[in-house]
Protein backbone atom coordinates (compact mmCIF):
# COMPACT_ATOMS: atom_id res chain seq x y z
CA UNK A 1 0.00 0.00 0.00
CA UNK A 2 1.70 3.13 -0.85
CA UNK A 3 0.15 6.49 -1.14
CA UNK A 4 1.39 10.27 -1.84
CA UNK A 5 1.08 13.66 -3.21
CA UNK A 6 3.48 14.22 -6.17
CA UNK A 7 4.43 17.36 -8.72
CA UNK A 8 5.95 14.98 -11.49
CA UNK A 9 3.72 13.31 -14.40
CA UNK A 10 1.73 10.34 -13.24
CA UNK A 11 2.83 6.68 -14.65
CA UNK A 12 -0.64 4.67 -14.89
CA UNK A 13 1.24 1.34 -16.42
CA UNK A 14 3.74 1.86 -12.98
CA UNK A 15 1.58 1.72 -10.56
CA UNK A 16 -0.86 -1.19 -12.37
CA UNK A 17 3.10 -3.10 -12.07
CA UNK A 18 3.30 -2.33 -8.45
CA UNK A 19 0.12 -3.52 -7.33
CA UNK A 20 0.22 -6.98 -9.77
CA UNK A 21 0.86 -10.16 -7.89
CA UNK A 22 0.25 -13.80 -8.82
CA UNK A 23 -2.34 -14.22 -5.71
CA UNK A 24 -4.61 -11.50 -7.31
CA UNK A 25 -7.04 -12.39 -10.28
CA UNK A 26 -8.14 -8.57 -11.11
CA UNK A 27 -6.56 -4.91 -11.21
CA UNK A 28 -8.05 -1.84 -12.05
CA UNK A 29 -6.08 1.68 -12.64
CA UNK A 30 -8.27 4.51 -12.63
CA UNK A 31 -7.01 7.50 -14.14
CA UNK A 32 -8.17 10.81 -13.67
CA UNK A 33 -7.41 13.61 -16.50
CA UNK A 34 -7.78 17.49 -17.13
CA UNK A 35 -10.32 17.82 -19.65
CA UNK A 36 -10.87 20.40 -22.50
CA UNK A 37 -14.59 21.53 -21.19
CA UNK A 38 -15.44 21.74 -17.58
CA UNK A 39 -19.30 23.16 -17.18
CA UNK A 40 -19.31 23.89 -20.98
CA UNK A 41 -16.23 26.20 -20.72
CA UNK A 42 -13.25 25.72 -22.74
CA UNK A 43 -10.21 25.24 -20.27
CA UNK A 44 -6.65 25.27 -21.18
CA UNK A 45 -5.30 24.03 -18.30
CA UNK A 46 -5.81 23.05 -14.44
CA UNK A 47 -3.52 24.00 -11.43
CA UNK A 48 -3.98 21.66 -8.52
CA UNK A 49 -2.86 22.97 -4.93
CA UNK A 50 -3.50 21.21 -1.99
CA UNK A 51 -2.84 21.12 2.00
CA UNK A 52 -0.16 19.05 1.75
CA UNK A 53 0.43 17.51 5.28
CA UNK A 54 -3.24 16.83 5.11
CA UNK A 55 -3.62 15.82 2.09
CA UNK A 56 -1.18 13.34 2.52
CA UNK A 57 -2.63 12.37 6.12
CA UNK A 58 -6.29 11.50 4.19
CA UNK A 59 -4.68 10.05 1.45
CA UNK A 60 -3.18 7.62 3.09
CA UNK A 61 -6.53 7.23 5.58
CA UNK A 62 -8.41 6.64 2.92
CA UNK A 63 -6.03 3.52 1.18
CA UNK A 64 -6.04 1.89 4.55
CA UNK A 65 -10.10 2.35 4.39
CA UNK A 66 -10.35 0.53 1.10
CA UNK A 67 -8.22 -2.62 2.85
CA UNK A 68 -10.21 -2.51 5.20
CA UNK A 69 -13.03 -3.21 3.69
CA UNK A 70 -12.29 -5.36 0.87
CA UNK A 71 -9.32 -7.15 2.00
CA UNK A 72 -6.38 -6.24 -0.41
CA UNK A 73 -3.70 -4.45 0.31
CA UNK A 74 -2.60 -4.02 -3.13
CA UNK A 75 -3.30 -0.20 -3.83
CA UNK A 76 -1.46 2.58 -4.63
CA UNK A 77 -2.70 6.07 -5.03
CA UNK A 78 -1.03 9.22 -6.75
CA UNK A 79 -2.56 12.76 -6.93
CA UNK A 80 -0.56 15.44 -8.40
CA UNK A 81 -0.27 18.77 -7.41
CA UNK A 82 1.26 21.70 -9.75
CA UNK A 83 -0.19 23.08 -12.87
CA UNK A 84 -1.72 20.31 -15.72
CA UNK A 85 -2.14 20.56 -19.42
CA UNK A 86 -5.11 19.20 -21.10
CA UNK A 87 -4.91 15.43 -20.74
CA UNK A 88 -2.26 15.00 -18.07
CA UNK A 89 -3.62 13.09 -15.12
CA UNK A 90 -4.00 14.27 -11.88
CA UNK A 91 -5.10 11.14 -9.85
CA UNK A 92 -3.92 7.56 -10.53
CA UNK A 93 -5.45 4.68 -8.01
CA UNK A 94 -4.58 1.42 -8.68
CA UNK A 95 -5.86 -1.93 -6.79
CA UNK A 96 -5.45 -5.68 -7.51
CA UNK A 97 -7.08 -7.70 -5.64
CA UNK A 98 -7.87 -11.88 -6.16
CA UNK A 99 -11.46 -10.97 -7.38
CA UNK A 100 -13.32 -8.37 -9.57
CA UNK A 101 -15.95 -7.42 -7.56
CA UNK A 102 -14.30 -5.98 -4.62
CA UNK A 103 -11.23 -4.66 -6.56
CA UNK A 104 -13.94 -2.44 -8.53
CA UNK A 105 -15.34 -1.20 -4.73
CA UNK A 106 -12.07 -0.57 -3.14
CA UNK A 107 -11.56 1.79 -6.33
CA UNK A 108 -14.68 3.54 -6.62
CA UNK A 109 -14.60 4.29 -3.00
CA UNK A 110 -11.16 5.85 -3.00
CA UNK A 111 -12.27 8.16 -6.12
CA UNK A 112 -15.45 9.52 -4.14
CA UNK A 113 -13.31 9.52 -0.93
CA UNK A 114 -11.02 11.59 -2.18
CA UNK A 115 -13.23 14.11 -3.93
CA UNK A 116 -14.88 14.43 -0.78
CA UNK A 117 -12.58 15.14 2.07
CA UNK A 118 -9.02 15.43 0.56
CA UNK A 119 -8.06 19.40 1.06
CA UNK A 120 -7.06 19.48 -2.64
CA UNK A 121 -7.99 22.82 -4.63
CA UNK A 122 -7.80 23.22 -8.28
CA UNK A 123 -8.03 26.36 -10.25
CA UNK A 124 -9.11 26.46 -13.77
CA UNK A 125 -7.35 28.60 -16.57
CA UNK A 126 -10.19 29.77 -19.18
CA UNK A 127 -8.98 30.54 -23.11
CA UNK A 128 -9.73 34.35 -22.04
CA UNK A 129 -6.85 34.08 -20.08
CA UNK A 130 -9.24 34.24 -16.39
CA UNK A 131 -8.54 31.71 -13.81
CA UNK A 132 -11.24 30.36 -11.09
CA UNK A 133 -11.36 28.16 -7.94
CA UNK A 134 -13.35 25.03 -8.66
CA UNK A 135 -16.13 24.73 -5.95
CA UNK A 136 -18.16 21.31 -6.84
CA UNK A 137 -20.18 21.34 -3.55
CA UNK A 138 -21.43 24.54 -3.81
CA UNK A 139 -19.83 25.31 -0.44
CA UNK A 140 -20.74 22.00 1.50
CA UNK A 141 -20.07 22.65 5.15
CA UNK A 142 -20.29 19.81 6.80
CA UNK A 143 -17.14 17.42 8.06
CA UNK A 144 -16.46 15.35 5.62
CA UNK A 145 -16.74 11.59 7.27
CA UNK B 1 -2.44 31.86 22.76
CA UNK B 2 -1.21 32.25 19.44
CA UNK B 3 -2.38 30.09 17.04
CA UNK B 4 -1.53 29.58 13.19
CA UNK B 5 -4.07 30.38 10.76
CA UNK B 6 -3.65 28.79 7.12
CA UNK B 7 -6.01 29.80 4.43
CA UNK B 8 -5.91 27.95 1.13
CA UNK B 9 -7.12 28.58 -2.36
CA UNK B 10 -10.10 30.91 -2.35
CA UNK B 11 -10.16 31.57 0.84
CA UNK B 12 -6.46 32.77 0.40
CA UNK B 13 -8.05 35.20 -1.88
CA UNK B 14 -10.55 36.74 0.94
CA UNK B 15 -7.62 37.17 3.58
CA UNK B 16 -4.77 38.11 0.92
CA UNK B 17 -2.62 35.99 2.68
CA UNK B 18 -2.24 31.81 3.24
CA UNK B 19 -1.12 32.10 6.88
CA UNK B 20 -1.22 34.37 9.73
CA UNK B 21 -0.15 33.69 13.07
CA UNK B 22 -3.55 34.91 15.65
CA UNK B 23 -3.64 36.12 19.33
CA UNK B 24 -7.01 34.30 20.56
CA UNK B 25 -8.23 33.96 24.26
CA UNK B 26 -7.56 30.89 26.26
CA UNK B 27 -10.09 28.35 25.69
CA UNK B 28 -10.87 29.41 22.09
CA UNK B 29 -12.85 26.82 20.34
CA UNK B 30 -13.12 26.37 16.78
CA UNK B 31 -16.32 28.16 16.52
CA UNK B 32 -14.70 30.97 18.35
CA UNK B 33 -12.29 31.55 15.73
CA UNK B 34 -14.34 31.42 12.93
CA UNK B 35 -16.37 34.45 14.35
CA UNK B 36 -13.16 35.99 15.38
CA UNK B 37 -12.34 35.41 11.53
CA UNK B 38 -15.85 36.75 10.67
CA UNK B 39 -15.00 39.82 11.62
CA UNK B 40 -12.25 40.12 9.50
CA UNK B 41 -13.89 39.13 6.10
CA UNK B 42 -15.79 42.41 5.86
CA UNK B 43 -17.05 41.51 2.28
CA UNK B 44 -18.91 38.40 3.36
CA UNK B 45 -16.79 35.83 1.13
CA UNK B 46 -16.37 33.20 3.37
CA UNK B 47 -19.64 30.80 3.60
CA UNK B 48 -21.48 30.98 6.66
CA UNK B 49 -19.52 27.64 8.96
CA UNK B 50 -16.27 27.12 6.82
CA UNK B 51 -14.88 23.87 6.91
CA UNK B 52 -11.80 23.93 9.52
CA UNK B 53 -9.00 21.28 10.42
CA UNK B 54 -7.22 21.65 13.10
CA UNK B 55 -3.20 20.03 13.16
CA UNK B 56 -4.39 18.23 9.69
CA UNK B 57 -7.86 16.55 11.07
CA UNK B 58 -11.20 17.85 10.69
CA UNK B 59 -12.68 19.66 13.47
CA UNK B 60 -16.29 20.07 15.10
CA UNK B 61 -16.91 23.74 16.19
CA UNK B 62 -16.47 22.55 20.05
CA UNK B 63 -13.08 21.47 20.24
CA UNK B 64 -10.98 23.67 22.18
CA UNK B 65 -8.01 24.99 20.57
CA UNK B 66 -4.40 24.60 22.40
CA UNK B 67 -1.39 27.09 21.61
CA UNK B 68 0.43 26.79 19.01
CA UNK B 69 -2.53 24.53 16.94
CA UNK B 70 -2.38 24.77 13.27
CA UNK B 71 -5.45 25.85 12.27
CA UNK B 72 -6.71 25.50 8.69
CA UNK B 73 -9.91 27.09 6.59
CA UNK B 74 -10.85 24.63 3.88
CA UNK B 75 -12.28 25.70 1.15
CA UNK B 76 -14.97 22.94 -1.00
CA UNK B 77 -12.26 20.20 -1.38
CA UNK B 78 -11.52 19.86 -5.42
CA UNK B 79 -9.35 16.83 -5.85
CA UNK B 80 -9.27 13.73 -8.02
CA UNK C 1 -13.92 1.23 -30.09
CA UNK C 2 -12.05 -1.96 -31.02
CA UNK C 3 -12.14 -5.31 -29.49
CA UNK C 4 -10.16 -8.32 -30.25
CA UNK C 5 -9.31 -12.05 -29.72
CA UNK C 6 -5.34 -12.16 -29.29
CA UNK C 7 -2.62 -15.01 -29.20
CA UNK C 8 0.23 -12.44 -28.13
CA UNK C 9 0.65 -10.98 -24.50
CA UNK C 10 -1.61 -8.16 -23.67
CA UNK C 11 -0.72 -4.43 -22.90
CA UNK C 12 -2.69 -2.73 -20.84
CA UNK C 13 -1.13 0.43 -20.92
CA UNK C 14 -1.53 0.90 -24.77
CA UNK C 15 -5.07 0.04 -24.15
CA UNK C 16 -5.53 3.19 -21.89
CA UNK C 17 -3.65 5.61 -24.19
CA UNK C 18 -6.02 4.18 -27.55
CA UNK C 19 -8.84 5.65 -25.37
CA UNK C 20 -7.02 8.37 -23.88
CA UNK C 21 -8.53 12.01 -25.25
CA UNK C 22 -8.89 15.43 -23.75
CA UNK C 23 -12.48 14.95 -23.90
CA UNK C 24 -12.43 12.55 -20.91
CA UNK C 25 -11.88 13.38 -17.81
CA UNK C 26 -11.86 9.75 -16.68
CA UNK C 27 -10.02 6.09 -17.81
CA UNK C 28 -10.06 3.06 -16.62
CA UNK C 29 -8.30 -0.31 -17.39
CA UNK C 30 -9.04 -3.30 -15.95
CA UNK C 31 -6.48 -6.48 -16.37
CA UNK C 32 -7.93 -9.84 -15.76
CA UNK C 33 -5.14 -12.24 -14.57
CA UNK C 34 -4.16 -16.13 -14.27
CA UNK C 35 -3.82 -16.74 -10.36
CA UNK C 36 -1.54 -18.69 -8.70
CA UNK C 37 -4.73 -20.48 -6.67
CA UNK C 38 -8.13 -21.67 -8.12
CA UNK C 39 -10.68 -22.80 -5.46
CA UNK C 40 -8.08 -23.75 -3.00
CA UNK C 41 -5.58 -25.85 -5.58
CA UNK C 42 -2.44 -24.72 -7.11
CA UNK C 43 -2.48 -23.51 -10.28
CA UNK C 44 0.75 -23.79 -12.68
CA UNK C 45 -1.03 -21.98 -15.85
CA UNK C 46 -4.23 -21.72 -17.74
CA UNK C 47 -4.99 -22.64 -21.73
CA UNK C 48 -7.65 -20.65 -22.83
CA UNK C 49 -9.46 -21.63 -26.01
CA UNK C 50 -12.56 -19.90 -27.68
CA UNK C 51 -15.01 -20.51 -30.34
CA UNK C 52 -13.07 -17.99 -32.15
CA UNK C 53 -15.75 -16.30 -34.37
CA UNK C 54 -18.41 -16.38 -32.11
CA UNK C 55 -16.33 -14.90 -29.15
CA UNK C 56 -15.06 -11.82 -31.31
CA UNK C 57 -18.86 -11.13 -32.44
CA UNK C 58 -19.86 -11.46 -28.90
CA UNK C 59 -16.86 -8.91 -27.40
CA UNK C 60 -17.94 -6.36 -30.27
CA UNK C 61 -21.62 -7.02 -29.33
CA UNK C 62 -21.11 -6.45 -25.57
CA UNK C 63 -18.53 -3.14 -26.39
CA UNK C 64 -21.60 -1.72 -28.36
CA UNK C 65 -24.07 -2.44 -25.77
CA UNK C 66 -21.99 -0.91 -23.05
CA UNK C 67 -21.33 2.14 -25.41
CA UNK C 68 -25.07 3.05 -25.95
CA UNK C 69 -25.42 2.39 -21.97
CA UNK C 70 -22.53 4.76 -21.20
CA UNK C 71 -22.68 7.00 -24.12
CA UNK C 72 -18.67 6.57 -24.94
CA UNK C 73 -16.91 5.06 -28.22
CA UNK C 74 -13.91 5.10 -26.36
CA UNK C 75 -13.52 1.58 -25.45
CA UNK C 76 -11.08 -1.34 -26.15
CA UNK C 77 -11.00 -4.95 -24.96
CA UNK C 78 -8.83 -7.84 -25.98
CA UNK C 79 -9.37 -11.48 -24.73
CA UNK C 80 -6.12 -13.44 -25.02
CA UNK C 81 -6.23 -17.41 -25.55
CA UNK C 82 -3.75 -20.00 -25.65
CA UNK C 83 -1.52 -20.99 -22.75
CA UNK C 84 -1.02 -18.39 -19.99
CA UNK C 85 1.53 -18.49 -17.53
CA UNK C 86 0.66 -17.38 -13.75
CA UNK C 87 0.76 -13.22 -13.75
CA UNK C 88 -0.18 -12.84 -17.38
CA UNK C 89 -3.36 -11.34 -18.61
CA UNK C 90 -6.36 -12.96 -20.11
CA UNK C 91 -8.39 -9.60 -20.80
CA UNK C 92 -7.77 -6.38 -21.13
CA UNK C 93 -10.78 -3.30 -20.63
CA UNK C 94 -10.27 -0.77 -21.04
CA UNK C 95 -12.91 2.56 -21.19
CA UNK C 96 -12.60 6.38 -21.00
CA UNK C 97 -15.58 8.97 -20.43
CA UNK C 98 -16.18 12.08 -19.72
CA UNK C 99 -16.99 11.29 -16.02
CA UNK C 100 -16.04 8.66 -13.51
CA UNK C 101 -19.67 6.72 -13.02
CA UNK C 102 -20.10 5.95 -16.55
CA UNK C 103 -16.65 4.88 -16.63
CA UNK C 104 -17.03 2.33 -13.98
CA UNK C 105 -20.13 1.20 -14.76
CA UNK C 106 -18.87 1.07 -18.79
CA UNK C 107 -15.86 -1.18 -17.74
CA UNK C 108 -18.08 -3.35 -14.96
CA UNK C 109 -20.91 -4.10 -17.50
CA UNK C 110 -18.54 -5.33 -20.02
CA UNK C 111 -16.34 -7.94 -17.87
CA UNK C 112 -19.77 -9.35 -16.22
CA UNK C 113 -20.96 -9.43 -19.98
CA UNK C 114 -17.89 -11.44 -21.25
CA UNK C 115 -18.10 -13.86 -18.24
CA UNK C 116 -21.37 -14.61 -18.87
CA UNK C 117 -21.47 -15.26 -22.74
CA UNK C 118 -18.30 -15.07 -24.50
CA UNK C 119 -17.84 -18.32 -25.85
CA UNK C 120 -14.33 -18.47 -24.55
CA UNK C 121 -12.77 -21.80 -21.98
CA UNK C 122 -10.04 -22.49 -19.93
CA UNK C 123 -8.29 -25.51 -18.75
CA UNK C 124 -6.25 -25.22 -15.52
CA UNK C 125 -3.21 -26.96 -15.02
CA UNK C 126 -2.03 -28.60 -11.66
CA UNK C 127 1.32 -28.81 -9.93
CA UNK C 128 0.41 -32.86 -10.27
CA UNK C 129 0.94 -32.28 -14.07
CA UNK C 130 -2.96 -32.97 -14.35
CA UNK C 131 -5.40 -30.43 -16.18
CA UNK C 132 -8.59 -29.90 -16.08
CA UNK C 133 -11.46 -27.63 -17.78
CA UNK C 134 -13.42 -24.78 -15.73
CA UNK C 135 -17.05 -24.51 -14.97
CA UNK C 136 -17.65 -21.70 -12.87
CA UNK C 137 -21.33 -21.94 -13.50
CA UNK C 138 -22.15 -25.78 -12.57
CA UNK C 139 -23.87 -26.27 -15.88
CA UNK C 140 -25.63 -23.39 -16.18
CA UNK C 141 -27.82 -23.92 -19.84
CA UNK C 142 -30.14 -21.12 -20.05
CA UNK C 143 -29.42 -18.87 -23.06
CA UNK C 144 -26.79 -15.72 -21.60
CA UNK C 145 -29.44 -12.23 -22.94
CA UNK D 1 -29.64 -32.13 -45.05
CA UNK D 2 -26.14 -31.81 -43.99
CA UNK D 3 -25.26 -29.81 -40.81
CA UNK D 4 -21.70 -29.16 -39.31
CA UNK D 5 -21.72 -29.85 -35.50
CA UNK D 6 -18.63 -27.65 -33.13
CA UNK D 7 -17.52 -28.97 -29.85
CA UNK D 8 -15.39 -27.11 -27.58
CA UNK D 9 -13.57 -27.39 -24.68
CA UNK D 10 -15.26 -30.33 -22.06
CA UNK D 11 -17.85 -31.70 -24.84
CA UNK D 12 -14.91 -31.83 -27.51
CA UNK D 13 -13.36 -34.55 -24.84
CA UNK D 14 -16.78 -36.44 -24.86
CA UNK D 15 -17.29 -36.89 -28.12
CA UNK D 16 -13.47 -37.25 -28.63
CA UNK D 17 -13.45 -34.58 -31.79
CA UNK D 18 -14.09 -31.23 -32.55
CA UNK D 19 -16.39 -31.23 -35.74
CA UNK D 20 -18.12 -33.25 -37.52
CA UNK D 21 -20.59 -33.29 -40.51
CA UNK D 22 -24.06 -34.99 -39.82
CA UNK D 23 -26.76 -35.92 -41.04
CA UNK D 24 -30.41 -34.62 -39.62
CA UNK D 25 -33.66 -34.63 -41.27
CA UNK D 26 -35.52 -31.43 -43.30
CA UNK D 27 -37.25 -29.21 -41.14
CA UNK D 28 -35.39 -30.37 -37.30
CA UNK D 29 -34.81 -27.76 -35.00
CA UNK D 30 -32.20 -27.09 -32.80
CA UNK D 31 -33.94 -29.49 -29.59
CA UNK D 32 -33.93 -32.19 -32.67
CA UNK D 33 -30.42 -31.82 -32.83
CA UNK D 34 -29.63 -32.30 -29.28
CA UNK D 35 -31.46 -35.78 -29.09
CA UNK D 36 -29.63 -37.10 -31.86
CA UNK D 37 -26.66 -35.90 -30.18
CA UNK D 38 -27.53 -37.53 -26.80
CA UNK D 39 -27.64 -40.92 -28.98
CA UNK D 40 -23.94 -40.65 -29.32
CA UNK D 41 -23.47 -39.82 -26.10
CA UNK D 42 -23.59 -42.71 -24.19
CA UNK D 43 -21.97 -42.08 -20.92
CA UNK D 44 -25.06 -38.97 -20.13
CA UNK D 45 -21.60 -36.62 -20.25
CA UNK D 46 -23.68 -33.92 -21.35
CA UNK D 47 -25.78 -31.83 -18.94
CA UNK D 48 -29.44 -32.17 -19.73
CA UNK D 49 -30.06 -28.93 -21.99
CA UNK D 50 -26.55 -27.78 -23.55
CA UNK D 51 -26.52 -24.40 -24.74
CA UNK D 52 -26.35 -24.21 -28.40
CA UNK D 53 -24.84 -21.36 -30.70
CA UNK D 54 -25.94 -21.50 -34.80
CA UNK D 55 -24.18 -19.67 -36.75
CA UNK D 56 -22.53 -18.23 -34.25
CA UNK D 57 -25.35 -17.23 -32.32
CA UNK D 58 -27.18 -18.30 -29.30
CA UNK D 59 -30.47 -20.06 -30.56
CA UNK D 60 -33.27 -21.54 -28.59
CA UNK D 61 -34.68 -25.24 -29.40
CA UNK D 62 -37.41 -24.24 -31.25
CA UNK D 63 -35.09 -22.89 -34.35
CA UNK D 64 -35.55 -24.58 -37.45
CA UNK D 65 -32.07 -25.76 -38.88
CA UNK D 66 -31.11 -25.00 -42.96
CA UNK D 67 -28.41 -27.25 -45.01
CA UNK D 68 -25.17 -26.03 -44.16
CA UNK D 69 -25.71 -24.74 -40.81
CA UNK D 70 -23.05 -24.14 -38.22
CA UNK D 71 -24.55 -26.27 -34.55
CA UNK D 72 -22.02 -25.64 -32.03
CA UNK D 73 -22.61 -26.63 -28.49
CA UNK D 74 -21.32 -24.51 -25.92
CA UNK D 75 -19.87 -25.42 -22.62
CA UNK D 76 -20.53 -23.51 -19.58
CA UNK D 77 -18.32 -20.49 -20.83
CA UNK D 78 -15.15 -19.56 -18.54
CA UNK D 79 -13.32 -16.30 -20.09
CA UNK D 80 -12.59 -13.74 -18.60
Amino acid sequence: MRTAIVRDPLQPSAALAEVASVANGAAIVFVGTVREVNDGRPVTGIEYSAYEGMAARELAAIAGEAAARSGTTDIVVEHRVGRLELGEASVVIAVAHAHRAEAYDASRYIIEQIKRRVPIWKREEYVDGTREWVDPTASRTEIPR
Amino acid sequence: MTITALFFASYADVFGRDQVEMEVPNGSTVGDFLRHLRALDTDRRLPPAPLVAVNERYARPDLVLRPGDEVAVIPPVAGG
